[in-house]
């Protein structure tokens, strides 16, 4: 069996959603899928091992060879990747069975699982695979699954929000199926390293390039890179607060993921100038979205709003490392891409928990709210430490590496722009703490037989648990960075040496 | 030869069918046109089945011409049933 | 209507392009089952609409299509030409495909052995994606369980007595249901397999629920049994993938089935295209079936 | 024998080509619903047949015959009712026929 962990890793769940809809009960399909996520975060955990232990795997499906069939192929960045979407995937499930609960009506709370199982299938199989045309396919299932999940919020703005990412995600993949269909036109071959190894022959032609734009564009639309980030913000907001949780912690993690399969490990763009603008609208991109989303995140009073514009703000961390095209900025990128999983799924199932007693998350709601719930806003206020990049927490190990890449090309006003960031960031995070643990608790005005549900005391263990792992996860890796390091290093590596 | 003509005729007919499609008026044209060029398309289906000598394409034709009946079926059925509603809506 | 004009049009260019399971696809579903579906959503949100209010929306959108015409253009450019030899895309994997399927496979339709064997994972992948989109209108408009036997819209599908068509539609409805059956088994041979049969069924279904009210056809098909065929038609296909890796084998090889290699593919290949079929019918039916009590809630709510 | 064959498929291919040319030229050229209705319908169940004959000739015996047969049942099924289902639609909906006399009337 452990020859067939790659396949494994995917059709667990794949398998597991139709199956899961056959349950019918929600607390039966919870359960179900949790055992799903669990064992599928086993396989990922056994794949990375196995990964380290004896390099790249690749297994052809249907046994058939590789170009001719569909072929799986696992290295460092793909099995770190799966990890990190596994992890979260579980962790979130363990908090979701309460805020589904309250959220969605019980008869459609089993297809929230099924769907929900099906986005974490669609996002693995995006990230294992090594076909072309197989990233389209999970792209698709794991895109439908998501705006399912976003049109299950409460809100009816829900549905507009992800009728808007709808739109926005079917025009990204049409654009990535446009390229990956000229880039069959070109080479003959959809099988990712084949084509690695026969698009440098026709580089030259403006077939390739287009079809790197296309792939690009359509990548950027699905990451939410800053120009196009418009629908990012709303579809966080108003998803259920579970499905926040999730997405931020993965989706955007696989759409950078692919965005690095792609630039070093298909397209090697041979001519140099067109490679250093490419970094550099890469760079500046990254810049532009780290301040001005992190602007926009002061002035919002929806703090899902909030952290939402925090992650586009993270995302241009991420690009930034990558626009400097080494093996440190690379490291840093992914380094960033772990840890913000960590400290993003800790901030949002705090808020779930909120939530789960205002039933709202407006800035104003808070005040005080900490002394009653000291356990979430202890997490909450850990976790916005490391957004903001405090020694000892992930946040700042992940900036630290971002830092030295940036000083090793001597670009110092890359450090100067991080910097500004984190400033920024401490502004917005400062102001939840500031209400929810210094101002005085606000006399609740609505009818007094709704005060009970704020009077109870703590987020059910059930979201404390999840929570606390996140958040500790969060200051065990930065301060043992070992494990993170090393893999990113490896991955970074293998993109520059083995392209 | 006369499968050629046939064909080509059958194209001018379709491109004919179109501005019906089109200019309407009323939408029970729109589906009469669309009927037409369905059952056309059954036929040249089967015509240039024999003129590329694929006889497999008559399976297409088939499935043609069933789905060509079940949709315009359908999209009277609704257009009807729309109106009903709509009638009901009013009174 | 002019949707499925194209779906025709469109589908005998693929024709002409030599593509019959494509065009078989098309025919199906571009011309069937799409336009019935789009306008079910229009009879159930047609009297919601509003007019577009900013008049700017259409204009960026202009500008975006045009420019990504152009980049289109510019990357077909130097495209090799249409039908050429030495072009690429015939060099290197296709050839393969054509030359040694029918010894590997050992079925003439070269399209489903790619499609059922070759790369049937993604067959497998875009099985779930029309399973996921099932579950997706199924999360969005299912929402009563309630007053199952009151159905409104047979009152009104009753009203019109369309006596000659009732009749045909009658006759017509088990020939319909046995060259789905035709296409399903036939797919090995020629154009067809499960995508078309499934949708074919699923047109067959409709077409009864169109005549003789939603409360018969529940009879025969019912949300829930639908509901469950729709997942088992993908743990069918996926099973088939589970059976070669408890064999030892890779996911979805076929080769364990029976000891002939070209036997034990067709055994594949029969097993997973029927389970592409059962999903991709009872998903069509589902969302017809959603849409339909969406219009009947909207029709209560106008009655009240 | 053959070239006779081939000649009355040929002649039938060709009658049925002129019968849907006409048909369509209704469709265009007459003035209202229910006349295009009876331009279309009532062309296209001989054409169609008399196309799927002149095939049928040509086919020679064979699974292929069976599918043109079972075609042109289907055709000739499906496609009266589908212009009766129509035409009683556009009544049951309101659609009057233009009154020709009347128009002139009022072009005059």
């Amino acid at each position: 069996m452990i020859s067939h962990l790659p396949i494994l890793q995917v059709i667990i769940p794949l398998l597991g959603a139709p199956a899961c809809l056959l349950l019918n009960r929600p607390n039966l399909a919870w359960l179900f899928s949790i055992l799903v996520s669990v064992l599928t975060l086993i396989t990922s955990i056994a794949l990375l091992m196995q990964v380290q232990a004896q390099g790249t795997i690749s297994y052809m499906l249907g046994g058939w060879e590789a170009p001719w069939g569909i072929e799986y192929r696992i290295d460092f960045i793909n099995a770190f990747v799966l990890v990190i979407v596994s992890a979260l995937g579980a962790i979130t499930l363990i908090a979701a069975k309460d805020g589904i609960s309250k959220e969605i009506a019980e008869p459609k709370q089993p297809l929230f699982y099924v769907s929900f199982l099906l986005c974490l299938a669609g996002l693995l199989g995006i990230t294992a695979t090594g076909d072309a045309f197989n990233i389209f396919v999970f792209l698709e299932i794991s895109s439908l699954a998501t705006y399912t999940l976003i049109a299950m919020g409460d809100d009816r703005r829900a549905l507009w929000s992800s009728y808007q990412y709808l739109i926005v995600g079917t025009i990204g993949a049409t654009f990535i199926l446009i390229g990956i269909g000229l880039m069959y036109m070109m080479t003959g071959t959809l099988n990712i390293h084949d084509l690695a190894e026969r698009l440098p022959a026709v580089t030259a032609s403006n077939a390739v390039l287009a079809s790197y734009a296309f792939i690009l564009v359509g990548v950027a639309l699905k990451l939410a890179l800053f120009p196009l980030h418009f629908w990012l913000p709303n579809a966080y907001t108003y998803a259920p607060n579970i499905v926040t949780v999730f997405l931020a912690g993965t989706a955007t993690k696989v759409a950078i993921y692919l965005l690095i399969r792609f630039n070093f490990d298909v397209y090697e763009i041979s001519a140099p100038q067109f490679k250093y603008m490419i970094n550099m609208v890469f760079i500046t991109l990254g810049i532009m979205a780290v301040i001005i989303a992190s602007w926009t995140a002061i002035y919002q009073t929806n703090i899902k709003r909030m952290l939402a514009y925090s992650s586009v703000a993270q995302i241009g961390y991420m690009i930034l490392g990558f626009g400097l095209d080494s093996v440190s900025g690379l490291q840093a990128s992914l380094l960033h891409l772990f840890n913000h999983a960590l400290m993003k799924g800790g901030l949002f199932i705090a808020l779930t928990a909120v939530a789960l007693k205002l039933g709202k998350v407006e800035l104003d709601d808070l005040n005080g709210l900490a002394k009653k719930m000291p356990w979430t806003f202890a997490a909450f206020v850990i976790g916005g430490l490391s957004l903001i990049g405090v020694p000892l927490t992930v946040g700042f190990v992940s900036k630290w590496y971002l830092v030295v890449a940036a000083a090793e090309q001597q670009q110092w006003y890359i450090i100067g722009f991080v910097l500004l960031g984190s400033l920024l960031a401490v502004i917005y995070i400062w102001r939840v703490v500031e209400a929810a643990w210094f101002k005085p608790p606000k006399e609740l005005q609505n009818a007094a037989g709704n005060v009970t549900a704020t009077t109870s005391r703590e987020a059910p263990v059930l979201i404390l648990i999840p929570l606390w792992i996140l958040i500790l996860a969060n200051i065990y890796f930065g301060i043992d960075t070992r494990f993170p390091v090393s893999i990113s290093q490896q991955a970074a590596q293998l993109l520059f040496g083995g392209a | 030869m006369a499968l050629i003509i046939t064909t080509i005729t059958l194209l001018v007919v379709i491109a004919l069918a179109l501005i019906r499609a089109f200019a309407g008026p009323t939408v029970f044209d729109r589906i009469l046109a669309g009927n037409l060029i369905g059952t056309k398309v059954v036929l040249i289906i089967a015509v240039m089945g024999f003129l590329f000598g694929r006889p497999d394409f008559l399976d297409v034709a088939l499935t043609y011409a069933l789905i060509n009946f079940i949709s315009v079926i359908g999209v009277l059925r609704f257009v009807e049933i729309t109106r009903r509603s709509r009638e009901e809506d009013k009174s | 209507m002019l949707f499925s004009i194209y779906g025709l049009i469109s589908a005998s260019f693929f024709m002409s392009m030599d593509a019959v399971d494509v065009a078989f696809t098309e025919a199906a579903v571009g011309a069937g089952v799409s336009p019935l579906l789009m306008l079910a959503t229009l009879a159930s949100v047609g009297r919601y609409q509003k007019k577009p209010t900013d008049p700017e929306i259409p204009k960026v959108a202009l500008l975006l299509v045009i420019i990504t015409g152009i980049l289109l253009i510019i990357g077909t450019l130097d495209m090799p030409a249409f039908g050429a030899a030495d072009a690429p895309a015939h060099q290197h994997v296709a050839p393969r495909y054509i030359k040694e399927s029918p010894e590997e496979i050992g079925i003439p339709n070269m399209v489903t052995s790619v499609l059922a064997s070759y790369r049937a994972y993604d067959t497998l992948g875009e099985v779930v994606v029309i399973f996921t989109a099932g579950i997706g209108v199924l999360s969005l408009l299912n929402f009563r369980r309630r007053r199952r036997n009151i159905h409104l819209i047979d009152d009104i599908i009753a009203i019109d007595e369309h006596k000659i068509l009732r009749i045909v539609s009658k006759i017509l409805i088990p020939p319909i249901l046995i060259f789905g059956l035709y296409v399903q088994f036939h797919g090995d041979f020629g154009p067809g397999g499960g995508f078309q049969a499934g949708v074919i069924f699923a047109a067959a279904i409709i077409l009864y629920v169109l005549f003789f009210g939603v409360k018969y056809a529940h009879q025969v098909v019912n949300q829930t049994f639908v509901r469950v065929f729709s997942a088992i038609g993908v743990l069918l296909y996926g099973s088939v993938g589970v059976v070669s890796l408890l064999n030892g084998k890779n996911f979805l090889d076929y080769h364990v089935l029976a000891e002939n290699p070209t036997t034990a593919q067709h055994i594949g290949i029969l097993v997973i295209e029927l389970g592409v079929g059962i999903t991709v019918a009872c998903v069509m039916i589902l969302i017809f079936f959603s849409f339909i009590e969406n219009i009947e809630k909207v029709i209560q709510e106008l009655r009240k | 024998m053959e070239l006779i064959v081939s000649i009355i498929s040929g002649v039938c291919l060709l009658a049925g080509s002129f019968l849907v040319l006409s048909g369509v030229i209704g469709v265009i050229r007459f003035p209202d619903f229910y006349t295009r209705i009876h331009a279309a319908g009532v062309t296209e169940t001989l054409a169609a047949s008399l196309i799927l004959i002149g095939l049928m000739l040509i086919a020679g015996w064979g699974i292929v015959l069976l599918k043109l047969i079972l075609i042109l049942l289907l055709v000739l099924f499906t496609s009266p009712t589908a212009s009766h289902a129509l035409g009683k639609a556009a009544w049951k909906s309101g659609l009057k026929p233009t009154n020709l006399k009347q128009r002139n009337e009022d072009r005059n």
